[in-house]
């Protein structure tokens, strides 16, 4: 056995790749082009037969017990691996609390033995899908929308930015607006308002007109809606989209007018309270950094994640920039007077995993990631956000079992590294 | 939990010499194409179409009422044909299903109001769950669970559901008690 | 048989030639069968708010309900009529009232009174189509949430198997006569 | 089926703590001891295509990227595909003027009934071949970016070698970080990508090939006018799930999607991960419900189930049967203790139980008596039966009386109590390892059993 597990070892396998989202996971092999499987993060526990959402927990403990099982139906029936043949690349993001990397840290090494982990931001990672070292990273997921300027392959912790605006966010205004003008016509002829017959829009549904019949729309419209609001005068409406009969399940259909199909996605770049949309984000994040970076950052923006696949996301971001840019709060501060946006030779709602699948294939892997051994020592994670003395101390055992003596054996290294006490 | 008693009255079933128990509410079309193998029952108001093609059931099986097992047919250039349905041993089937199938292998559970769909294949030691559409051949292989509608895998089954099918199967024939009249 | 039909005339129930009714079926009120439609055994067509015309090469399985069910405040009797080579299979409800041709109505699912099926649809197993529209033509609904989608052709005819039906069901049923014109009586 | 014989109600306890029903729980013969999902590791063992049942092997598996060959899934609707055959009339190649049949092939959905026609796919001249699936239009710079990083990792690794046979220097930015512990803020993130911009910048490294930096434009795709104008058909208008099918590339209408081959499913094998020995280990074949290994509760512990439970009432005595079954093809002595749960916390007892305390004998269990269809005389006399205790004896069951006194007025009665049986271990060719005695001494092994016996009845 240890013979021939000592030749497995020879021969790596690819790593596995995950990006555990708030809304969808994103898993596959490093090396390969795409995700292999791209599934809700949720799972049906065996033990209430209820389906539960991977981020919504209570507890420590009922955040393993999804995670065991979520892994479980990952690993056995998308990847089909055995889960201690691979090192695993987790892509998160860098706001990803202490609590949830612990849990899946320990879920991973104690449950399903991985030699080792790499916990990569997706911010960083999303680089290496492009080639360049320098760029301004914004993901707007389902939770939440981060910005993270990366300069020189420095990500600028001080400079990040984000918002609660995202999928969720966009899911929550249609819902609004549904509740407002919708109506729904069910076996007689006549159109009832939607509250009359459902209180509650199913999130599923939200999703699916949303990606289905949503969009965001130009800056033109935009300006003219906003007015068109904030004067209540309908006539400056610019002329609605087609309005759409969105059919329920076989007894209901729901008819939505064109300004909800407009007006749903809006949401990201109404000013809140404090004056602050995606964009002002962007230039938040920008202004946060020193003088020098500006440009570079502005001329390399980089946008992922699910939410900024909607129609016009990109055009109408770059739009809203510009008319940041002439309001006085930023004219200012800003000699910048162009950004430019890259598009990586993926779809943005996988663009972090391509980069943590580019960088998992590489073979210094190894010496950035946290062993099994390293972790079982002290079982903590290591976090650029920990300032603890006890968590540096960790920190330090981490670094030598990175050195290539050791995380070249990797299983094999299990026994030394109990044998050895800390010096 | 052991398997309670259940009664019926023995004039509403006819017992075979092999110890089938079939209601007599139940429609056996061309039963001269129908063979039981043994200790299955046949609960009332169920359809069983011999006349469109051969059908097969094995030992320790039981159907539930209102279930319609019809054989499928393919097209072919030239015409249709029905396919002889091969249901194995204890393959138990809950009420209000319609089984297309072109096999049902043995130790197999199929849910309540089931539609199993045209030249369906379910081997052995799978299950059905309940208000499952399996769209036409599907394949089920062992120890599966499928739900949904469309059928999808959903589950797995434990290594000891052929101990357990057995027992389920063997237990509910043996608490199949007829009584001479209604209470 | 049933009272409910009182209100209409004079039950009666035509069958067109070639066409192959099994005696098990139930048929009640005033039915038209059209010619080469197979009814299979434990089918119940129901006529009870009106007469129910049924076409062409239509082919009706076990345990299937047509009916035509009577509304509340319904005034005079209302014909429910389904077109040519339609098929329901087995344990389908039908209760709409205008089906065109060359529909399937797959097992257990249902169409309510209010939708009218244009022709080439398919209804999935267990669906529930009960919203007051017209099908689109060779619309498909399938699936648990009922997804829509549209299909290029309409389903292929079930020609080929009505042909083995009227040769193979006769061999193990007794059929209801076929009649031209004069009632028969119910079985 | 677990759920007719309401098998969760009896609930065992591993030796890892967790409690199951006995379906789930494996025994492991090398260490004596009850193991369940949670504590087993469970392992890829052969890949098979869930729709033509094929074994395939796991290199293939891999190269295939779990993908069957043959099989293909619907885009619209992930329900298997199936060939259909049609003849389509093509000119005649001698003489155009006339028109001949021929055989054409493509796919078809049985379920939305999708075909191949809709995605504008060419039908096919055999019922064989493959289909093709689109490429991954990044993929080229995907492979440049790889190939490029590929080459500063190995100049990295080169240097760490290196270094391994020179003085430990802290040269390496990156550790640098790691090792400093007044400098928090961004060193592990930072980390990963910093060295190897160092490396770039080398001027020496003149082997490295660079790859071209993306370009960012400054201008992007408006938002399409047809969105503003058109009336939107949903059906054309592809779902999230049916966009996820394809990350290769993005499709948002329904034309632009294409099969998938069918993904492969596999079995499991499962290993007991102190002594390393399996627990179950499935036949390759996918179609096979046969174990190599099958190590399950099952066929080696004897099985309690609820069999006659009457009113329960709050502080009162009850007699409970439960039925007790052998597992195996000769006798075993068991015997109960309901006194101890007491001991550990975690219990969910809400009643006491009276377990008999006399040492009671199972009967063997017969397999050919399924083939039997006569009820076989047992001398069940040789027993010697306790009638205060055994209710009836029946083959190898035995119906066994617990006094039962609710103690909780609320929830359903539950007792805890040790389940003692006397272990032989009835398969030593099995067992040939050498850490296990050849003697087929029997041992007295126990666990805890928790039994869910029902509700209180209101007063």
């Amino acid at each position: 056995m240890p013979l021939f597990e000592g030749l497995s070892v020879g021969v790596e396998k690819t790593a596995a790749v995950f990006d555990i989202g708030a809304a969808y996971t994103k898993v596959g092999f490093a090396g390969e082009t795409s995700p292999r499987a791209t599934i809700p993060s949720k799972i049906k526990l065996s033990k209430t037969d209820k389906v539960v959402h991977i981020w919504d927990y209570s507890s420590t403990e009922e955040l393993y017990d999804a995670l065991v099982e979520f892994l479980h139906h990952v690993y056995f029936r998308h990847l089909l691996v055995n889960p201690r043949d691979r090192r695993v690349v987790v892509c998160e993001s860098i706001l990803c609390p202490t609590q949830f990397r612990q849990t899946l840290a320990k879920v991973f090494f104690k449950r399903y033995e991985v030699p080792s982990i790499l916990f990569a931001p997706s911010h960083l990672t999303t680089l290496f899908t492009l080639g360049i070292n320098t760029a301004l990273v914004l993901d707007a997921g389902y939770n939440e929308t981060v910005v993270l300027p990366v300069y020189e392959g420095y990500p600028i912790i001080k400079a990040v930015e984000s918002l609660p605006l995202g999928g969720r966010a966009i899911h929550e205004n249609l819902e609004r607006q549904l509740k407002e003008t919708g109506t729904i016509k069910e076996n007689g002829e006549e159109q009832k308002p939607l509250l009359s017959v459902m209180d509650k829009i199913p999130p599923d549904v939200l999703e699916d007109i949303t990606v289905r019949s949503c969009f965001m729309t130009n800056m033109e419209r935009a300006t003219a809606i906003q007015q068109s609001i904030l004067q209540a005068d309908d006539s400056k409406w610019p002329s609605p989209a087609a309005s759409v009969d969105y059919p329920l399940n076989g007894g209901r259909t729901l008819t939505m007018d064109g300004k909800s199909r407009e007006v749903a996605c809006e949401v990201l770049f109404e000013m809140d309270n404090e004056e602050q949309s995606i964009a002002t984000l962007v230039l938040d994040s920008i202004l946060k950094c020193p003088i020098d970076m500006r440009k570079p950052l502005a001329d390399n923006l980089v946008f992922i994640g699910g939410t900024s696949l909607l129609p016009g996301f990109s055009h109408r971001l770059l739009a809203e920039l510009k008319l940041l840019l002439t309001k006085p709060k930023y004219k200012q501060c800003f000699a910048i007077t162009t950004f430019k946006v890259h598009s990586p030779p993926a779809q943005a709602n996988f663009t972090a995993w391509l980069g943590g699948a580019i960088f998992g294939a590489l073979e210094v892997l190894s010496y950035r990631s946290l062993s099994r051994d390293a972790f079982l020592q002290t079982e903590v994670v290591p976090d650029w956000c920990s300032l603890s003395p006890a968590i540096t101390e960790v920190e330090q055992s981490a670094a030598k079992d990175k050195t290539p003596l050791k995380s070249l054996g990797l299983r094999k290294a299990a026994g030394d590294a109990k044998g050895t006490p800390e010096k | 939990m052991e398997l309670q008693d259940s009664f019926y009255i023995k004039a509403e079933y006819i017992e075979t010499a092999s110890g089938n128990k079939v209601s007599k509410q139940s429609v056996l079309c061309g039963s001269q194409n129908i063979v039981l193998n043994g200790k299955s029952i046949i609960h009332s108001e169920c359809i069983i179409r011999g006349d469109l093609a051969n059908v097969r059931i094995g030992r320790h099986c039981v159907i539930s009422s209102r279930t319609v097992v019809r054989p499928p047919f393919k097209k072919f250039s030239k015409g249709v044909a029905f396919f002889p349905l091969h249901i194995g041993d204890h393959v138990f089937i809950d009420e209000d299903c319609i089984v297309n199938a072109a096999q049902v292998g043995s130790y197999v559970h199929i849910g309540k109001n089931c539609v199993i769909g045209r030249r369906c294949v379910l081997k052995d030691c799978c299950a059905i769950a309940d208000n499952t559409y399996l769209a036409p051949e599907t394949v089920v292989p062992p120890f599966t669970v499928v739900s949904g509608n469309p059928g999808a895998v959903s589950g797995e089954l434990p290594e000891c559901t052929q101990e357990l099918m057995v027992d389920v199967t063997r237990g509910y024939y043996q608490h199949f008690l007829p009584i001479q009249e209604a209470k | 048989m049933s009272t409910s039909t009182g209100t209409m005339p004079r039950p009666s129930i035509k069958i067109g030639a070639g066409a192959v009714v099994c005696v098990e079926a139930e048929l009640r009120g005033d039915i038209t069968i059209g010619p080469r439609t197979v009814i299979h055994p434990r089918a119940r067509i129901i006529a009870e708010a009106g007469p129910i015309v049924i076409g062409e090469s239509n082919l009706v399985e076990d345990q299937v309900v047509i009916i035509n069910r009577k509304q509340l405040g319904q005034e005079g009797p209302i014909t429910m009529t389904i077109g040519a080579n339609n098929v329901f299979e087995v344990g389908s409800r039908c209760e709409a009232v205008r089906v065109g041709n060359n529909n399937v109505v797959e097992s257990k699912a249902f169409i309510g009174r209010d939708t009218e099926m244009s022709n080439g649809c398919v209804i999935g197993a267990f669906c529930n189509i009960t919203s007051h529209e017209r099908l689109p033509e060779h619309t498909v609904i399938f699936g648990d949430e009922c997804r829509r989608r549209l299909q290029a052709d309409k389903p292929q005819a079930q020609t080929l198997q009505l042909d083995f039906l009227m040769k193979i069901l006769p061999n193990y049923h007794h059929l209801k006569k076929s009649t031209k014109t004069k009632s028969v009586e119910k079985s | 089926m677990a759920a007719k014989l309401e098998l969760q109600r009896v609930q065992i306890l591993c030796s890892c703590n967790a409690r199951s029903p006995i379906t789930q729980l494996y025994f492991c013969k090398h260490c004596l001891k009850i193991r369940c999902g949670k504590c087993v590791s469970h392992e890829v063992d052969s890949h098979y295509c869930p729709n033509c049942l094929e074994n395939m092997p796991s290199a293939e598996a891999k190269s295939k990227k779990n993908r069957c060959g043959n099989c293909l899934d619907c885009p619209s609707c992930q329900h298997t595909l199936s060939h259909r055959a049609t003849s389509v009339a093509v000119p005649d190649p001698r003489d155009p003027t006339k028109t001949t049949t021929k055989k054409a092939y493509y796919l078809a959905c049985g379920l939305c009934r999708w075909s191949s026609r809709d995605a504008g796919m060419p039908d096919k001249d055999s019922a064989s071949g493959p289909w093709l699936e689109p490429e991954n239009a990044g993929a080229r710079r995907i492979t440049d970016l790889s190939d490029y990083y590929h080459q500063l990792a190995k100049q990295e690794k080169m240097e760490r070698e290196h270094k391994k046979f020179t003085r430990r220097r802290a040269y390496f930015r990156l550790q640098e970080k790691y090792l400093s512990p007044g400098a928090p803020g961004r060193r592990r993130s930072s980390a990963l990508l910093s060295s190897f911009t160092g490396l770039a910048l080398k001027d020496e490294q003149a082997t490295i090939i660079p790859v071209e930096p993306a370009v960012a434009s400054e201008e992007v795709d408006a938002l399409p006018n047809k969105i503003l104008t058109q009336p939107v058909v949903l059906e054309k208008i592809c779902t999230i799930r049916q966009r996820l099918q394809h990350p290769d590339h993005h499709c948002v209408s329904v034309e632009q999607m294409y099969p998938r081959h069918k993904h492969l499913l596999i079995k499991r094998s499962q290993r007991c991960r102190e002594c390393e020995h399996n627990l179950s280990k499935p036949e390759f074949n996918p179609s096979s419900i046969k174990f190599k290994i099958q190590l399950v509760a099952i066929q080696h512990i004897p099985d309690v189930r609820i069999f006659l439970v009457p009113n329960l009432h709050y502080g009162k005595e009850s007699i409970v049967t439960l039925i007790i079954s052998n597992p195996n093809e000769k006798r075993m002595s068991i015997r109960f203790d309901g006194s101890n749960p007491k001991e550990c916390e975690d219990t969910h007892a809400t009643a006491q139980v009276i377990p008999p305390e006399d040492e009671l004998m199972l009967g063997p269990k017969d397999p050919t008596a399924e083939f039997d269809d006569s009820t076989a005389d047992i001398q069940y006399d040789a027993y010697n039966d306790n009638t205060e205790y055994v209710q009836f004896r029946k083959a190898h069951k035995l119906g066994v009386l617990f006094k039962v006194i609710p103690q909780r007025a609320t929830d359903n009665v539950v007792v805890v109590f040790t389940l003692k049986y006397k272990y032989k271990n009835t398969a030593p060719a099995l067992n040939s390892s050498q850490d296990e005695t050849s003697s087929p001494a029997a041992v007295w092994l126990e666990h805890e059993v928790t039994v869910d016996i029902g509700p209180l009845v209101s007063e």
